[in-house]
């Protein structure tokens, strides 16, 4: 049994409560919808990009505190990263959850984000956590459809 | 055997309680560590748990009995046969049809809603028709109308509910017209717990000779069913909701209705002959249960309800509103939790939220204490909207469940509390 | 763990032969006695006999695991899914499908037919189009394309067959034309035991741009089956028939046509997201698996099926070649003995006749001897009223059956001659 | 373990192998299908009704041994007789196979019919020994449809 507190820590709940970024951005040039028929997380997100710059990110939705706190901390990463330097995390994040990347053996671009290494114990919550990222990737692809993480 | 005695064990003759302990153990799952705790398990409205004697009887059918049934004269198939259509008759029974051969085995709930969409959609719903449902379905109980009516053209027309979840009956009156084929109603909400006024729908439904399915997934294993008390012309459940094993259900419908309607699917046992010329059907029940059926399922379903009349429909009944009521009350009143469904005939469920908390957090820290609920839309997504709640918290209660478990239940909701600070 | 066991047991090291023996001990049931006698079980190809390990598979489920799929937080929902998901990929590497959302769980093979012919036939099959089958289907391959073509009016063409009960494959190329939308054909015919040239079928099919369904419902236990060689559209089988629980059964199809293909029925798990103005379906494969599924019977093929690859399918069908070969030559040269389907690829069907004694009669006496033979027509009528017979009786093998087995049968044959006088 | 011999009595076969009034009957005024959709047993009965007596009947069809000897004795009871008479051995024929009239203890009309009692031992072939029965109860009561013993 590992400790919940190990998944709720303190800055997840922060994120939760205070999400960065939780806006619809009236300059965004594109915007993309995520959702988890699963759960029902439900959340939209806003780019405005300048060439290959994420110049400004926003999201709006709702869901898990996971999901909440991962689409927080991921707009506070990416904002103004490039769209490969983005691609690099989505795809290290999405590792990390799945216990694939070990953050504390591999080398990696994280950051902070490996506060959300927790959820790879949780496997029903994996979904929470990638979906902001997988929506963030469907959206740097320029994907007409809505993402879902089914 | 072993069942007999259970089932003794839990009728003490000097009491009318029911011994829960001696239930129990007739459920060995329930002895389950998860996380290093015992297991609480409130997630019954989603499946049931089986007791020993339905495994049982799955072990002896594939030990003693198994073959195909129907079609074959040596002993085996002889006996398979016997077995699946008495199975038959106990559902009969169970459910006070008739007729045996109003007893459709299907694969569950949702084939058996599925099955009328089809076959009586086909034959009675054209363009410009109606078709009424309710706002507190189950997805089962939408989408298959929905198809219906995208496919001949007709009309979904939904009877409001009020905020505690209650159908707003009195509208229904005036859905009413000359082009609603059918009312298609769930008998107990899996998302609020509402049982519907049922007999008074069916009522107002025959007197502009309009039929009825009711959706009983819920309702079986809580509500003592009696299809010709209640009038229904269709009726429908999943074998794994009421203590029987997944991937068998039931569909009743009244002779006349099944007897005018097209098959369903096609294939063995659903013919009378064959050719490529020309090909007739079946009689009941036969023409609407093509290919092998879930022999084992049909068994095991049929000795699960044995099991529940053994320890009686009513007493279950009754004790299980004394759960949900302390329930209510325990739950119901620590500080944020808001209960989503407080109809004035509720059965079972205890669907709630906490202020500031997803459910699904809700569902993680619970979960680490053992403790087994359900939380997301529960397959009622109208419902999750009409409410205005992406999700709720959902326990939900059997006649094994004690008023312990809901003890633990509430320090778990505490816990997470605690953990959101 | 037994498993293991048996199946180590089933092939020593150095043999390469089955240890009958060994896997009998694996089939309780085969220790029955009927009327008296030991039982000699040859009705196969109505159902298989499922080994001890499916049956633990399904205790152990119950007892340690159940709980509904897919919609869950907590652990025994976690454990439940994963099962069920952990059997979707064990039968995507049973048949070598390429994804495993490929693999659609069905409730047995005559399902899977009427959900191609529903969902695809709605799709593709329109008025003046046409299907092709053969004239060695089983009813559950005749039926839905007939209701389909009466349905939108599209007509059924039948590839014929010659005496021996071969598939008259030159004629099919005459037969393809701009109309045809599907070819749907049995792989190996349960009434004859014929092994269609599926290949040769799919390729002259494919060169037309015309997909090809095969009913694996027989080959699936005596074949090796590798549906991305075979390059087949879409593959259906039942689980019972392969030492699995009954109610369970795969359709496996190629993505772009899954994709493509309106959902078969509607209800939980197979929507996106439902509202009552939108309804939006899921991926696959949950788009065509409405409902609770069958989580038992998924996770009983999966343990069946893993139980068949550690004897060695190719082990299996060779040891079943020299058993339908040994019957041949046995039960062939008892005098008044017609054998029906003679094809050359044949595998574990014994369709015969006995001059002056119906098929019925002979199922009885041989009964009597506790011997299981099938009488009657198989479900396969056309296939009789081109053979000009009434029924057939028909033994069929399975790896477990044994050439003494056969020897009984044919004790059982003279005795039924004798009571005739 | 009843012994095989009980049902395939010698009257049995010989009734199997030659039939009686297995024919097509040209005078006939009534015709009945009767089909048993499980073992494939097909029979048509032809009638000639005088009033309410039973003038002349033949069969015709394919079956097994069980079905054509009840086919072949039916016919050979019921010719003469009238419609009621007749009604009354098919009820009681129908009660013997079933097991539900033994013929030794419950008085009755059947005769030479109770060489088919030994059918009741057999589940499975009860509905051989009834089709007949079943086909002549339709056509005496002049149903339209086929008769199907499902
Ligand atoms: C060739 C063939 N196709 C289809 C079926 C139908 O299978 P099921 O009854 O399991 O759906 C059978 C079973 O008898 C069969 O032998
Ligand atoms: C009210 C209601 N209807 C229908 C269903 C569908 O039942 P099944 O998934 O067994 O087909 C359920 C099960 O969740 C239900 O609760």
């Amino acid at each position: 049994m590992s400790d919940i507190s190990e998944l709720y820590q303190q800055v997840i709940l922060d994120h939760n409560k205070k999400p960065r970024n939780f806006r619809k951005l009236e300059s965004a040039n594109r915007e993309q919808e995520g959702y988890n028929p699963l759960c029902g997380d439900q959340l939209t997100l806003y780019l405005e990009m300048d060439g290959k710059v994420i110049k400004d990110i926003g999201f709006q939705g709702s869901g898990c505190a996971i999901s909440k706190a991962s689409a927080s901390m991921m707009t506070a990463a990416v904002k103004g990263k490039t769209k490969d330097e983005a691609e690099v995390l989505f795809d290290e994040f999405h590792r990390m959850v799945k216990g694939e990347l070990d953050p504390e053996k591999e080398e990696n671009h994280l950051g902070r984000l490996t506060i959300l290494s927790g959820v790879r114990e949780y496997p029903a919550r994996v979904k929470c956590a990638s979906l902001s990222w997988h929506t963030l990737h469907a959206a740097l692809e320029n994907k007409d459809e809505a993402v879902s993480t089914e | 055997m072993q069942a007999q005695h259970e089932i003794e064990n839990a009728m003490p003759a000097a009491s009318d309680k029911l011994n829960i302990e001696s239930i129990r153990r007739d459920f060995p799952i329930l002895n389950l560590k998860v996380h290093g705790r015992q297991l609480v398990y409130l997630d019954n409205a989603a499946t049931t748990q089986k007791p020993q004697v339905v495994l049982d009887a799955i072990q002896r059918y594939y030990t003693e009995q198994n073959s195909n049934v129907h079609r074959g004269v040596h002993y085996l198939s002889q006996l398979a046969t016997r077995e699946y259509e008495g199975a038959r008759v106990k559902i009969q029974r169970f459910i006070n049809a008739a007729e045996s051969h109003e007893v459709i085995f299907t694969h569950g709930a949702t084939e058996g809603i599925n099955l009328i969409a089809s076959s009586y959609g086909r034959k009675f719903v054209h363009e410009g028709d109606e078709v009424i449902i309710s706002a507190m379905e189950h997805h089962s109980n939408i989408v298959p109308w929905q198809m219906l009516c995208e496919q001949v053209g007709a009309k979904l027309r939904i009877i409001p509910i009020n905020e505690k979840g209650e159908l707003l009956i009195d509208d229904l009156e005036a859905m009413i017209n000359a082009r609603t084929r059918l009312i298609a109603l769930v008998h107990l909400s899996n998302a609020l717990g509402t049982i519907n006024p049922v007999k008074r729908v069916i009522d107002i439904a025959h007197s502009h000779d309009v039929p009825v399915l009711l959706d009983g997934a819920q309702a079986t294993s809580h509500l003592k069913i009696d299809v010709q008390e209640l009038d229904c012309d269709f009726y429908v459940f999943s074998g794994h909701k009421v203590c029987g094993p997944t991937g068998i259900g039931v569909l009743y419908g009244k002779s006349q209705w099944l007897e005018s309607m097209p098959p369903f699917m096609g294939g063995g046992d659903m013919i009378s002959s064959v050719s490529f010329e020309k090909t007739t059907y079946n009689s009941l029940p036969y023409k609407f249960e093509a290919g092998t059926p879930n022999i084992e399922g049909a068994i095991g379903l049929g000795v699960a309800l044995d099991y529940l009349t053994g320890i009686g429909i009513d007493r279950i009944a009754e004790y299980e509103n004394e759960l949900l009521d302390y329930a209510t009350e325990v739950i119901g009143s620590i500080p944020g939790v808001k209960l989503i469904g407080t109809a004035r005939e509720k059965s079972s469920v205890l669907s709630f939220t906490l202020e500031n908390i997803h459910p699904h957090d809700i569902g993680t820290i619970l979960d680490q204490e053992g403790i087994a609920i359900r939380a997301g839309h529960h397959c009622a997504q109208p419902v999750m909207k009409f409410f205005n709640v992406p999700a709720t918290a959902r326990a939900s209660f059997s006649f094994y469940n004690t008023k312990q478990e809901i003890d633990t239940l509430a320090e778990g909701i505490q816990r997470v509390i605690e953990v959101f600070g």
